[in-house]
């Protein structure tokens, strides 16, 4: 648009309404590759809806979604994958039936090489490429420290466990971008702070990260970017520092707890 | 000494129940009688029946069993049509003697060795109102037709034979074995120009319904009904609408009435009175075909002298002027049915009965 | 007011509490925290009664209450915000908060209401709303407010600022503070353990499904251990 | 224009008896997310019981209320012997159970009542009503306002009552229910005895037109199984506009298209408008969230 | 050891292979052989709603309809297009996959009991078709089929039979176990669980639900093949809608998902039948109670629950 090279993800002018609720309303926002881009915001303001629209969930009434230059809005989900786009989900969406790491070779299945026939049929190339599924899904739950309940019935994990095991299944479709809906949600600090350390390689690794997240010290530590999200309009956005310091951000989302613990990430 | 195994499978359950059940408890009911009365040939009778709940696959199922497991001298049950031909290859290939209690011309023709069967064709149902209908003077009606075997099968015989009477048929309907309703189809019969007559082949509850609903719809035609629903229940179920509905039926239904000289008038009436003292129900036509058919068996064994399968077939088609609670059968090596169209009675209902012979308006 | 005795508990073959003792008393907030899969949603679910107790008593006012029936523990007095909201999807914001007081069906029903609402002003402009198109945060909103329509003795909130706004945090342990001013008696299981022991009268830590420690809620904030496996510090 | 009046009648007819059965499903399903396959049954006790009863000589009010009795009886017992000990199963499971308990009640059935057809004396008489040209018969209005009178009661108890939102509750978290305090147990028998009364009450209501059987339940259950999604589970509204629309489907299909497919009309009707409303008419448009 | 059998996958066959074999050692009855082999047809079309609804967790009521479209192909064709029966089995199990094609592309969008209720009526429509269209099926009475022949060899005798459709569930089970254990199994059971999470890993929700549907249909008109060239005669009964819950049953009853579980469901629901005729009228008031207690005590089907409680005492 302004010439300038294409983002990784451009989001332009993105909106919907449930009702006469304008939950979304014209939000915009780049993302690059390897940049770890946050939303925050009260409450029911629209971060968990500006995901659905992203990634397709949704129909937007209004507005774009560029992946890598193309315009992708509107495609349905799982083609969205096929283009490097995995997310998490807030509410869980896990594969209760399925142990862990069958969850996780689920997520590999866009990389695997198998045809329905062959499936059917159950020729020696299935085997072989079962074996390697599961071996890289192995070790993304390693990756996520979960390699020890690799066998447990997803079921039977606790919360924590299974937000990180939605981080693992989603990195299983090698994705250029990342969308993470409060992964940090039931952590404890020392377990939030290795949240931190998985989203800051995931990053490094060149994947771009869109996060939404309420734990404060997290996002100000680990951003890049910060968008502030009220009442489905963008309320700030910039650097973690300047949005902390903005004073309507302070108002209606970080309070004094908020910005004290906001503080404590940078020390 | 050994008993003589006699089999039969029969829809006792699901929706031809109310045809398998009398034909189940009549055989059941003679056998037990045979068996005071010494059995066959100095030895007891064992019947062995099975439910086939209407399903033809099961039916096959139980035919082997009757004849491999079992070891049957011979065969009375198949309730439906479909059933029947399911079975009739097993016995065929066994040599058991096989009289079929189900409706369809085509158990008997062509005529196969060891199949027989005991109910009027649906032809002759179809010849008997025809004839009737020609002498008051109709040329035109209406049908409706229940998509059950016995309703299609019937309409199909009807439509053969009809140009013989120079009648025509100006509406033609049909309704589902289950349905609770008929008065769409029979509304249009009602608007249809010059029709004189309504004829429903069918049988069950179908019938019934169509009478009320025809009453409702005060259509005032005659109302023929067949064979199918030639049980008192179809009385009870119709209510007052039954009246003036005709139908052709055997000598079952109006065995009081006959007249003294009528052959069939003991036979009938000493059936009626057991299976009535022993069930508590009215009999029906279908219990007759049981009836029928086991004492066709069993006479066949005792003119034999022998429970050999080949042996009691061909006792069976000799069979000559036996007089049954559904007709008088004589069975030829080209004719296993054996009942003529006088077998058949002409009835009306009035109040709420039964009466014979309805001299034509 | 409340003892749990030597409670054990599993899932199947899998054993997850290993005899817990704890108590808690009247008027006191008790903090309950552990890492993931300690064991602390289980045993919050045994005292509701929806996980059976393998062994050991729970005394609730003195009387044992492991064997009733979830319900006639409502009726005593126990109420619960559970893990994963767990809120009526299909029914209505109000419908929910009013189906909390199932059985206090009183004259306070209604100030109740409005005590919620004043808590949660974003809940009183969704009350025709079906609940399942909450956002997660207010949904947390919604059963802990549905927890509150019960007026129990004891309040059992199951990490309550998961997924809420810093600000709502701030609001919601506030408003445990103001509960227990007026005689509620609450155990608090957090994520936000320096928040939670900050408020608590006392705490206990679980780790594998046995207590490890227990303290005043201002003793296990400086506990060297507690920092640093809790509190990340 | 009488045709097309006396194929109103007769839909409405249908399709009320139809709409009674789905609300019967609607309650169950309300409390527990599950189809109950013996609905059908009820109906048929009804219907079955009322005959007996009539036959040994009590009144109809009577003979009508006992065996109403008699089905929340065996509803109740259907909840306490098969249901509840399975508690916690899938609802696949649950469903399996009643199907069980479907082919049970026939087979008990055809043991203590019989394998005919019956009928019951229309309860104001045989003398159809005419009206414009077509004929209504006293029984319809019978069904019609039963069926009001039924689906008016429900929606008092399910959108008034907090017993009634109870049930909603227990059917949406059985889990919350339980820890708001619901007594879980006691709301599902509840719903199974009403059920039970809700069939077997359109079972003596629609005997005089439909006749019955110890094996009709079969067929009613599929029709008002049809009805019930048709008007969107879990919505007596719903339940009874499914059931009317099913009834009228069916007889102008027979009376403008074709007799022998109208069954096939009113399924096609009925993928037709689940493909446009896939939770059916009143099923509301509720998007998963995620 | 017995608990490593437990989990190995091509257990199931062999146990199946192994039965296979020893039935006809215990009896030769033509009689038993012939319920045998309806266990073993039976077993085959439910086999086809194991994939559908145990795998996939999508329901269909109207399964029995795809069982009376081939069975009714193998009927017909050789009569109208004079094609070999075997031929006949073949086009049965494509005419049937191309109409699940169409249909299931609108209607697997629906979900859970919706779903059910249009797979439904699809059923209701093939037996009202072929009720109706007596010109072409013969009607309610059905019709006649012509014998089967293999390569020359023409199948004809309780035991020609027995094997013919043992080699058909055997090959049917395999194939189903292959899919089990393979990426498309994965993503079948993952699409059970949560589609949003499925279509969330690139998994094409609607294409694999319509493939899933596509197959199971493809089972039932093999089987529905089978069954009319056996019996040499089929009515449109095979296509009812009490037929549709029998297969569903079957799958329940023996274990939703397992293949094996399948094949004892559909043992249970043929043999069990025949096991209670000596009782006469309380015959259906038995196996009804049967089901309910079988139901009640192994909630999980007979195989799983069996195979939990093995694997818990089991090393
Ligand atoms: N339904 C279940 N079946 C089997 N095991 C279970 C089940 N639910 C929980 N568990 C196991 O019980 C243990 C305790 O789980 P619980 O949910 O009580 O932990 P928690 O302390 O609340 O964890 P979190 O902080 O993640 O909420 C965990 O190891 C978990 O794997
Ligand atoms: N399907 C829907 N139908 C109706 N309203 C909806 C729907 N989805 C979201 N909303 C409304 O849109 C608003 C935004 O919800 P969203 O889930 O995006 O919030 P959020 O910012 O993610 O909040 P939280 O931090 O609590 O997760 C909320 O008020 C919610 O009630
Ligand atoms: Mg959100
Ligand atoms: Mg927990």
């Amino acid at each position: 648009m302004n010439g300038g090279p294409t983002s990784l993800l451009d989001v332009s002018d993105i909106g919907i309404a449930f009702g006469g609720l304008k939950a979304v309303d014209r939000v915009s926002f780049k993302v690059e590759a390897g940049q770890v881009f946050s939303i925050i915001g009260p409450n029911g303001d629209g971060k968990t809806t500006l995901f659905n629209l992203v990634t397709g969930i949704y129909r937007a009434s209004q507005g774009k979604v560029r992946l890598a230059g193309e315009d992708i809005t509107g495609l349905a989900p799982h083609l969205l994958v096929r283009r490097g786009m995995a997310r998490t989900f807030q509410n869980l969406q896990v594969f209760f039936r399925m142990s862990a790491v069958e969850n996780v070779m689920v997520g590999c299945h866009l990389s695997e090489r198998t045809s329905f026939l062959a499936d059917l049929l159950g020729l020696p190339a299935v085997g072989r490429q079962n074996r390697v599924t599961r071996e890289r899904a192995m070790e993304l739950l390693d990756k996520v420290g979960l390699a020890p309940l690799a066998d447990a019935s997803a079921g039977a994990l606790p919360y924590g466990a299974l937000k990180r095991l939605e981080i693992a299944r989603a990195l299983a479709a090698s994705p250029k971008i990342l969308l993470l809906d409060e992964p940090a949600a039931g952590c404890n600090p020392v377990e939030t702070e290795a949240m931190d350390h998985l989203i800051a390689d995931i990053a490094r690794s060149g994947v771009a990260v869109v996060l939404i997240e309420h734990d404060m010290k997290l996002v100000m530590k680990i951003s890049d970017r910060v968008l502030v999200l009220a009442q489905g309009r963008p309320l700030a956005e910039g650097p973690p520092r300047a949005v902390r310091d903005n004073p309507d951000v302070i108002a209606a989302y970080l309070g004094d707890h908020g910005a004290r613990e906001a503080d404590r990430a940078h020390g | 000494a050994d008993p003589i195994k006699i089999g039969s499978v029969v829809s006792a359950t699901g929706p031809s129940a109310f045809l398998g059940d009398p034909e189940a408890r009549t055989l059941k009911l003679y056998v037990e009688e045979l068996n005071k009365k010494g059995g066959l040939l100095g030895r007891p009778v064992e019947l062995v029946l099975y439910d086939d709940g209407g399903d033809a696959n099961k039916a096959r199922t139980f035919a082997t069993r009757l004849v491999e497991d079992d070891k049957v001298v011979a065969m009375v049950g198949g309730t439906s049509t479909g059933a029947t031909m399911a079975m009739i290859p097993v016995f065929e290939e066994a040599g058991i003697p096989f009289v079929s209690l189900a409706g369809g011309i085509e158990i008997v023709e062509p005529v196969r060795a060891f199949v027989f069967k005991t109910p009027h064709t649906d032809k002759t149902a179809c010849q008997k109102i025809f004839e009737d209908m020609k002498a008051r003077g109709i040329t035109k009606i209406g049908m409706i037709s229940g998509t059950d075997g016995f309703g299609k099968s019937m309409r199909n015989q009807c439509l053969k034979v009809i140009s013989d009477y120079a009648i025509t048929v100006v509406a033609d309907e049909t309704y589902g074995a289950t349905d609770s309703d008929m008065t769409p189809q029979l509304n249009k019969i009602k608007n249809t120009a010059g029709i004189q007559a309504v004829l429903n082949p069918g049988f069950g509850q179908g019938p019934a319904i169509v009478t009320r609903n025809f009453a409702q719809l005060g259509i005032g035609l005659p109302l023929y009904q067949s064979h199918g629903v030639a049980s008192k229940s179809f009385i009870d179920l119709a209510g007052p609408a039954a009246d003036g509905v005709r139908l052709p039926a055997p000598a079952i239904l109006v065995g009081d009435k006959l007249a003294a000289s009528d052959k069939q008038k003991p036979v009938v009436a000493e059936y009626k009175a057991s299976y009535e003292k022993a069930t508590g129900q009215p009999v029906s036509t279908f219990g007759g075909y049981g009836f029928d058919g086991i004492q066709l068996v069993t006479k066949a064994i005792e003119k034999a002298k022998s429970a050999d399968p080949k042996k009691i077939r061909d006792a069976l088609e000799g069979t000559k002027d036996y007089v049954g609670v559904t007709g008088v059968y004589t069975f030829t090596p080209t004719d296993h049915l054996g009942l003529g169209t006088d077998s058949f009675r002409m009835l009306e209902i009035r109040k709420g009965d039964w009466v014979l012979e309805a001299p034509t308006r | 007011m409340l003892t749990v005795e030597g409670v054990s508990s599993a899932y199947g073959r899998i054993s997850v509490l290993h005899e817990v003792w704890l108590q808690v008393k009247a008027g006191e907030i008790v903090a309950l925290v552990g890492s993931n899969g300690a064991g602390k949603t289980t045993l919050l679910r045994t005292l509701s009664g929806v996980q059976p107790a393998r062994a050991g008593r729970i005394l609730f006012e003195g009387e044992p209450i492991e064997r009733l029936e979830p319900h006639k523990r409502v009726m005593r007095g126990i109420s619960q915000s559970p893990e994963g909201r767990q809120v009526f999807g299909p029914l209505t914001v109000e419908d929910n908060l009013r189906l909390g007081a199932y059985r206090r069906q009183d004259a306070g029903t209604r100030g109740r209401l409005d005590h919620v609402y004043g808590l949660f002003p974003v809940l009183a402009e969704k009350r025709k709303i079906a609940a399942m198109s909450l956002s997660g945060g207010q949904q947390q909103m919604l059963a802990i407010g549905r927890a509150l329509m019960a007026a129990p003795k004891l309040l059992l909130l199951d990490e309550p600022s998961l997924g809420l706004a810093p600000l709502l945090v701030d609001q919601i342990l506030a408003a445990v503070r103001a509960l227990r001013a007026e005689g509620l008696t609450v155990l608090l299981v957090e994520q936000n353990a320096s928040a939670a022991l900050a408020i608590a009268d006392r705490g206990y830590v679980l780790e594998t499904g046995r207590v490890v420690m227990e303290g005043t809620g201002a003793a296990l904030l400086v506990d060297p251990k507690v920092r640093a496996a809790y509190l990340g510090l | 224009m009488s045709e097309f009046l006396q194929l109103v009648f007769s839909g409405l007819t249908v399709g009320a008896i139809y709409a009674l059965i789905a609300l019967g499903f609607t309650l169950i399903y309300n409390a527990s997310d599950v189809i109950n396959f013996a609905q059908g049954d009820f109906v048929m006790i009804g219907g079955m019981g009322t005959v007996f009863l009539m036959a040994s000589g009590l009144s109809l009010p009577l003979a009508a209320l006992i065996a109403v009795v008699a089905a929340v009886g065996v509803g109740l017992l259907l909840h306490r012997l098969a249901i509840e000990p399975a508690r916690g199963a899938s609802p696949v499971t649950l469903i399996m159970i009643t199907i069980g308990a479907s082919i049970f009640i026939k087979g008990v059935a055809q043991i203590v009542f019989d394998k005919q057809f019956h009928s019951l004396p229309a309860f104001s008489g045989d003398a159809p009503i005419p009206i414009g040209g077509a004929t209504l018969l006293p029984q319809s209005l019978w069904v019609l306002g039963t069926a009001i009178g039924l689906v008016v009661a429900l929606y008092l108890f399910l959108e008034h009552t907090l017993v009634g939102k109870g049930l909603l509750a227990t059917a949406a978290n059985r889990l919350a229910a339980k820890l708001v305090g619901i007594n879980v147990t006691l709301i599902l028998a509840m719903a199974f005895g009403l059920s039970a009364a809700i069939g077997a009450l359109a079972g003596v209501v629609a005997t005089p037109i439909t006749l019955t059987r110890y094996d009709i339940g079969t067929l009613f259950a599929l029709k008002g199984f049809a009805a019930a999604m048709l008007g969107g589970m879990g919505n007596p509204l719903g339940a009874v506009v499914g059931g009317l629309l099913i009834g009228l489907l069916e007889t102008f299909g027979a009376g403008y298209v074709s007799s022998t497919y109208k069954d096939a009309v009113a399924f096609l009707m009925i993928l037709f408008v689940l493909f446009f409303l896939p939770r059916g008419l009143f099923g509301g448009r509720s998007v998963e969230r995620v | 050891m017995l608990g490593k059998a437990l989990r190995a996958r091509y257990t199931p066959l062999l146990v199946l292979a192994a039965l296979m074999v020893l039935v006809p050692l215990v009896s030769t009855s033509s009689f038993h052989l012939r319920v045998a082999a309806l266990v073993w047809i039976f077993a085959l079309a439910a086999l086809g709603l194991t994939i559908l609804m145990g795998y996939a967790g999508q329901v269909s009521l109207g399964h029995a309809g795809f069982l009376g479209i081939g069975a009714y192909t193998v009927a017909i064709s050789p009569v109208r297009l004079g094609l070999d029966p075997l031929l006949c089995l073949v086009l049965g199990a494509a005419v049937a996959g191309l109409v699940a094609y169409a249909v299931g592309r609108p209607i697997l969008r629906l979900k859970g009991y919706y779903l059910a209720i249009a797979t439904l009526g699809f059923g209701v429509i093939v037996a009202l078709v072929l009720h109706s269209e007596a010109e072409i099926t013969g009607g309610p009475d059905g019709m006649a089929v012509s014998r089967l022949s293999l390569f020359g060899w023409r199948v004809a005798g309780a035991t020609s039979w027995y094997w013919v459709t043992a080699g058909a569930l055997l090959v049917g089970a395999l194939l189903a176990l292959n899919i089990a254990a393979s990426p498309t199994g994965r993503a079948l059971r993952a699409l059970h669980d949560s589609e949003v999470a499925a279509a969330g890993t690139g998994i094409d929700v609607a294409s694999k639900k319509l493939a899933a549907f596509v197959v199971a249909a493809v089972y039932a008109a093999v089987a529905g093949g089978l069954l009319a060239a056996m019996n040499g005669l089929i009515t449109p009964e095979a296509a009812s809608f009490s037929h549709s819950i029998e297969l569903v049953a079957m799958v329940i009853i023996g274990g939703l998902g397992s293949v094996f579980g399948t094949v004892v469901g559909a043992a249970f629901l043929v043999v069990l039948p025949q096991m209670l005729t000596a009782l006469q009228e309380y015959e259906q008031a038995v196996l009804g109670l049967l089901i309910m207690v079988f139901m009640i005590f192994l909630p999980q089907g007979i195989v799983p629950s069996i195979r939990a409680y093995l694997m818990e005492r089991l090393p």
